[in-house]
């Protein structure tokens, strides 16, 4: 079994009011110093079998199609288990 | 990072500066250099080429739609005409209502949620500007096929983008369009219209007076979004470069406009406000040559003042800008402390940025350095101006001579009954329930009408019932065989759905969706279908307030079929005697109002036939009126119990339209007189059907007579869940599963 | 008889849950997140929307606010309280209610009139409907499916404490097609359709709304 | 600078509608043998100063109270840089 974690973020330069909003709540309930705070998705994969180099290259490719929108977003892929 | 200062540009004449790849032309640029007497700054490059966009100065348009000025009909309902952010219209009792539609096509091609979504949110801050509240929304959409594998990528993201930002500013949405060909495949359409309402004295306009009055940016802060976007994005195809720029998406936060809304409304509630004006494309850039220009005539903005979400952003950046959910306002110096307040209040960023001087121009400084030294008016109001070539294209005259008379036609009962089945469900005709269902159409609590109804309606004013119905329009293969007639067909439709609910039709908005400008062919599909609907608006007695030009819609060489999206708004003293679009009680006799033609050219039977010739339903706005009087004033006087527009698919169409949203049937019979086929599926215009009570006949006869309008009986409501036309019928339940099948089946998964 | 209606930056329908307390005969009085004040009303409506955006987790951030801690104390202390949807699940993220509520199980948002079966006619704001009635009222959420533990569920019907259920279809993957739901005491009500949507046929599909607001003006007005 | 990272997923015997929506995509699009899918959040939050032991409980904390539903979720807390 083979277990994948991937996370898309938003680029850096794109607005992300859902972290905005956290940002401001953690303000406000006493957590101080907080500069900045991204909100993205945690997606946790698991396969059957070994993770082959075909299957790592179809799952990094609907990393960037499915998983996440290029045109705003970026991924990170950690294979935690092959 | 050295700044390109106007002492700079005196002492650099020579610098070579990357005016083509903003967009602007040769001329255009030695224009600004006439205008300035040296060459312009970066910043004010950046400034001019985002103005003198197709998007911003509409230079290829406004040739043509000076003619809605020049042929506007006389009306004392007009408070506001074009030229302001949208127009307003008096609806009596001292009320007004202002509404427009915008385009967001090529942003929801890249990115179909935040684009659409983005779309909602641009217009919803021109009706705001206006001073008024926004109360309800209207998305027409156009797409590939419904089998197209782009379409299942678009849609879902569109409907999600319009429900995700319209459902959190809580506005109902209370309608729209659903339409697909194969022209929008590779371009689809997201037109967005918001209706807004105040009272008469709570009207504001764009303008910077009063010397010493202070400059307001509030709202969200301003990041890299859409930089270039305006000129590159808007003027060009999406394909070309763009992406080697700062990203040309911007992502809406809706939570944010929502606290602008409150904030600008009270604000503007509590007298604070000189002038106002949106962000939108062209940002900083365009508000504050706007107001000034509109206003005093100067301006001066300290640039590094606005608050940045990214500290990294150039000043040209800065005027570029299209961040999202900002506003500008010109507040009295005594006031300004009163207004920051209630901005804190709502949590909404405010800072003073500028200052209005009588100076003439607008100036920017930038650390105290001067970036931009400028006359408003040349940036936002003297732009280019074209005279593009137009001309009929050769293909016209064989387009309009392939006509469908060569399809073969249903003729048995069984035939028609099969295509009176066709179109129930086709992906133009099926129920639009997967995408209204994603819609809050019942926040605000005033909505009493809303989809599948004609038009949307809601409620102005809770204690008198006074209130306003909106629809828009338009079929662009009728526009394709005939630009001219098929402006004045979306227009007579418009103003039809508004009719039937028992509104009077008080004033028109527009969102002209077209190719590229520098096609002569679409061009003079442009240039008619500006005409078209100009003559039209004539003869309707109901002026253009306002509207949007979208051009560029095309992929490759081939342009979208000509699409004149028209909006008319109507109002009704008392929204308690509206007319629902159906049927309710057993016996009451059913009639077609208006002549029915052998008119199938454009018509959805001839584009499921694949075909597409010949000329559209004739149109004869006589009619129109005549047939809206009756349907009004048979409405008021309580005759009229329900109301249907006839259009695409026909009267059979409209039949079982009427009989799913009521849960009952009818049975109607084929006058003699009228082939069957063309009864049931012909589309000419200036039709409706209408129900009442059978004791009412002669009444309805008089109010027909007297407004010459052709009337037929042609069936009885009954109790039963059955559709029948004399020798052919349906069960309402096969209908319904037709007709709301098609669309989930296309998108699940 | 005054009964608060609070609004949070992003709530929507708090204009329309003050108009619903008005058509049943109540006095509505607008209360605003940041106070610390119930201002002496008798009951309080926690309305539909999306405060703060309901971008981290639908009520995750109202829970916090001022209000919230007089809310909370007033409804300890038996006050009525009516969540409608974004105010349900500011209930649950305060835990004055069990349970809490997910993504629609379709992943769209969904606007529709909904048919319910009212299960319990004793809660503050069920009382003028009868046993087992069925209402259609609209329902209109993205995040409205009701989840909680198998022990928590069976706790809830066995003591009645579900007060609506859904009829026809489950809009949102509800766990045993749950719509509403109350606290022990039956002061603390949280729905996710929107009563106060159906007050006026003109503009609802039914009129079915009323009872709720009827239900706890009654209520209020006996025990005076 | 220090930079934490909060991971937040619906307890495993919570439906996860978005999950299941993405392990259905996967397959359709040519990824064989995915065994499940979950769907979380991920945020990045990054505060100034160091992490002393009052911040990092008061993070703690509000990972459970405002990032994450306790009765429906889990976090897992990680500093990258202290
Ligand atoms: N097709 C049209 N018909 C009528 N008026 C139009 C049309 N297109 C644009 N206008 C008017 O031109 C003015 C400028 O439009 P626009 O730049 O889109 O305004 P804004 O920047 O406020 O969105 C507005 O008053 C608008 O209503
Ligand atoms: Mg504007």
């Amino acid at each position: 079994m083979a277990r994948v974690i991937v996370d898309v973020m938003l680029k850096p330069e794109i607005l992300d009011p859902q972290g905005r909003a956290v940002q401001g709540a953690l303000g406000r309930l006493g957590l101080e110093g907080v500069t900045s705070v991204r909100q993205g998705k945690h997606f946790v994969i698991e396969l059957d079998g070994d993770l082959d180099s075909d299957r790592a290259a179809a799952l990094d490719r609907l990393a960037g199609e499915l998983l996440s929108n290029p045109v705003i977003e970026d991924f990170t892929l950690t294979v935690v288990d092959a | 990072m050295t700044i390109d200062t106007v002492d700079r540009a005196e002492s650099s004449p020579d610098v070579s500066q990357p005016y083509a790849d903003l967009g602007l032309k040769d001329d255009e640029y030695a224009r600004i250099h006439e205008i300035l007497g040296r060459r312009p700054t970066s910043s004010e490059l950046a400034m001019y080429s985002v103005m003198w966009s197709e998007h911003c100065s509409y230079k290829s348009s406004k040739v043509h739609l000076r003619l809605f000025g020049e042929k506007k009909p006389e009306t004392d309902a007009l408070l506001v005409g074009i030229g302001e952010n949208a127009g307003v219209v008096d609806i009596g009792d001292g009320w007004a209502v202002t509404f427009k539609v915008e385009s967001h096509n090529h942003p929801s091609y890249v990115e179909p949620y935040q684009g659409a979504a983005t779309g909602i949110g641009g217009i919803v801050r021109d009706i705001l500007s206006m001073g008024a509240r926004p109360i309800a929304v209207m998305d027409p959409l156009r797409f590939g096929p419904l089998d197209a594998p782009d379409t299942a990528r678009v849609l879902p993201g569109v409907v999600a983008g319009i429900g995700g930002y319209g459902n959190c500013l809580g506005l109902p949405n209370i309608g729209g369009e659903v339409i697909f060909d194969p022209s929008y495949a590779g371009n689809p359409l997201v037109n967005a219209l918001c209706v807004g309402a105040m009272r008469h004295e709570d009207i504001h306009l764009a303008s910077a007076k009063g010397v010493g009055n202070l400059v307001v940016l509030y709202g969200a802060r301003t990041g890299g979004d859409g930089i270039g976007g305006v000129s590159v994005l808007a003027s060009e195809t999406f394909d070309a470069e763009g992406s080697a720029k700062r990203p040309s998406v911007q992502v809406g936060d809706p939570f944010m406009e929502k606290l602008l809304i409150e904030a600008t409304l009270e604000v503007l509630h509590a007298g604070l406000v000189e002038g106002i004006q949106d962000l939108g494309g062209a940002g900083i850039s365009c508000a504050t040559s706007e107001l000034a220009s509109n206003g005093e005539g100067g301006m001066h903005v300290w640039l590094d003042r606005v608050l940045l979400r990214d500290p990294t952003l150039s000043p040209e950046e800065i005027l570029m800008s299209e961040s999202q959910e900002r506003m500008c306002a010109i507040v009295r110096p005594d006031r300004i402390n009163d207004f920051l307040a209630r901005c804190a209040k709502w949590e909404v960023e405010a800072v003073v940025i500028g200052e209005v001087t009588d100076s003439g121009r607008l100036t920017i400084d930038w650390h105290g350095e001067r970036i931009v030294d400028v006359p408003p008016r040349t940036v936002a109001h003297e732009g280019p101006v074209y005279q593009r070539p137009f001309a009929r294209p050769s293909s016209q005259d064989a387009l309009q001579a392939d006509g469908p008379g060569r399809l073969a036609r249903p003729s048995t009962p069984e035939e028609i009954r099969a295509a009176v089945l066709a179109l129930v469900g086709s992906a133009n005709l099926a129920s639009k329930s997967w995408v209204t269902s994603q819609y809050d159409r019942y926040v605000l609590g005033n909505t009493v009408l809303a989809q599948p109804e004609d038009s949307g309606m809601v409620r102005v004013d809770e204690v008198t019932g006074r209130g306003v119905a909106v629809s828009t329009d338009c079929n662009g293969r009728f526009a394709k065989l005939d630009p001219y007639a098929g402006a004045q067909l979306a227009l007579a439709e418009s103003y039809r759905n508004v009719s039937v609910t028992g509104a009077t039709p008080l004033a028109v908005t527009n969102c002209l969706n077209f190719g590229s400008p520098e096609d002569p062919g679409v061009m003079w599909q442009f240039a008619e279908a500006v005409r078209g609907l100009a003559d039209g608006c004539l003869e309707l007695g109901i002026p253009v307030t306002g509207g949007n030009v979208s051009f560029y819609n095309q992929t490759g060489d081939v342009a979208i079929l000509p699409t004149p999206v028209v909006g008319v708004l109507g109002v009704i003293d008392d929204v308690t005697r509206r007319t629902p679009m159906s049927w309710r009680n057993a016996g009451d006799s059913i009639y077609l109002l208006g002549d029915t033609r052998d008119e199938f050219g454009g018509s959805e039977w001839a584009h499921l036939q694949g075909h597409l010739g010949g000329v559209p339903p004739r149109v004869d706005l006589g009619q129109e009126r005549a047939l809206s009087r009756v349907l009004v004033d048979g409405s008021q006087s309580g005759v009229i119990r329900a109301a249907h527009d006839v259009s695409d698919g026909g009267v059979a169409q409209a039949l079982v339209e009427m009989a799913l949203r009521s849960g009952t049937g009818a049975d109607v019979s084929i006058p003699e007189s009228i082939e069957p086929f063309v009864f049931c599926c012909s589309e000419s215009a200036a039709r409706a059907i209408i129900v009442i009570r059978p004791d009412q006949e002669s009444a309805l006869l008089a109010l027909c007579n007297d407004s010459a309008v052709p009337v037929m009986r042609i069936g009885t409501v009954t109790t039963d869940a059955h559709l029948t036309f004399g020798s052919f019928g349906f069960p309402l339940d096969e209908l319904r599963r037709v007709h709301e099948s098609p669309i989930p089946a296309a998108l699940a998964g | 008889m005054k009964i608060g209606v609070v609004t949070f930056p992003g709530s929507l329908d708090d204009r329309d849950a003050a108009r619903a307390v008005r058509i049943a005969g109540g006095e509505a009085v607008a209360l605003w997140h940041g106070d610390d004040d119930l201002h002496g009303v008798d009951a309080v409506v926690l309305p539909g929307g999306f405060s703060y955006g309901d971008y981290l987790r639908c009520g995750a951030i109202a829970r916090f606010a001022p209000i919230m801690q007089q809310v909370v104390d007033g409804a300890r202390g038996g006050m009525p309280v009516l969540g409608i949807c974004n105010g349900f699940q500011i209930l649950c993220e305060s835990h004055l209610l069990p349970g809490a509520l997910t993504r629609n199980d379709h992943l769209h948002f969904i606007c529709r009139d909904q048919r319910l079966r009212i299960e319990n006619t004793t809660s503050a704001w069920t009382t003028s409907f009868a046993a087992g009635q069925e209402i259609v009222i609209p329902l209109k959420n993205g995040e409205g499916g009701f989840v909680a533990d198998d022990a928590t569920l069976d706790a809830l019907e066995g003591e009645g404490r579900v007060i609506a259920r859904y009829l026809e279809i489950n809009p949102n993957g509800s766990r045993r097609d749950i719509a509403g739901i109350c606290n022990e005491r039956g002061n603390v009500v949280g729905l996710m359709p929107h009563p106060e949507h159906a007050v006026e046929s003109l503009t609802g599909p039914t009129t079915d709304g009323l009872g709720f607001f009827t239900s706890v003006l009654s209520m209020v007005g006996s025990s005076r």
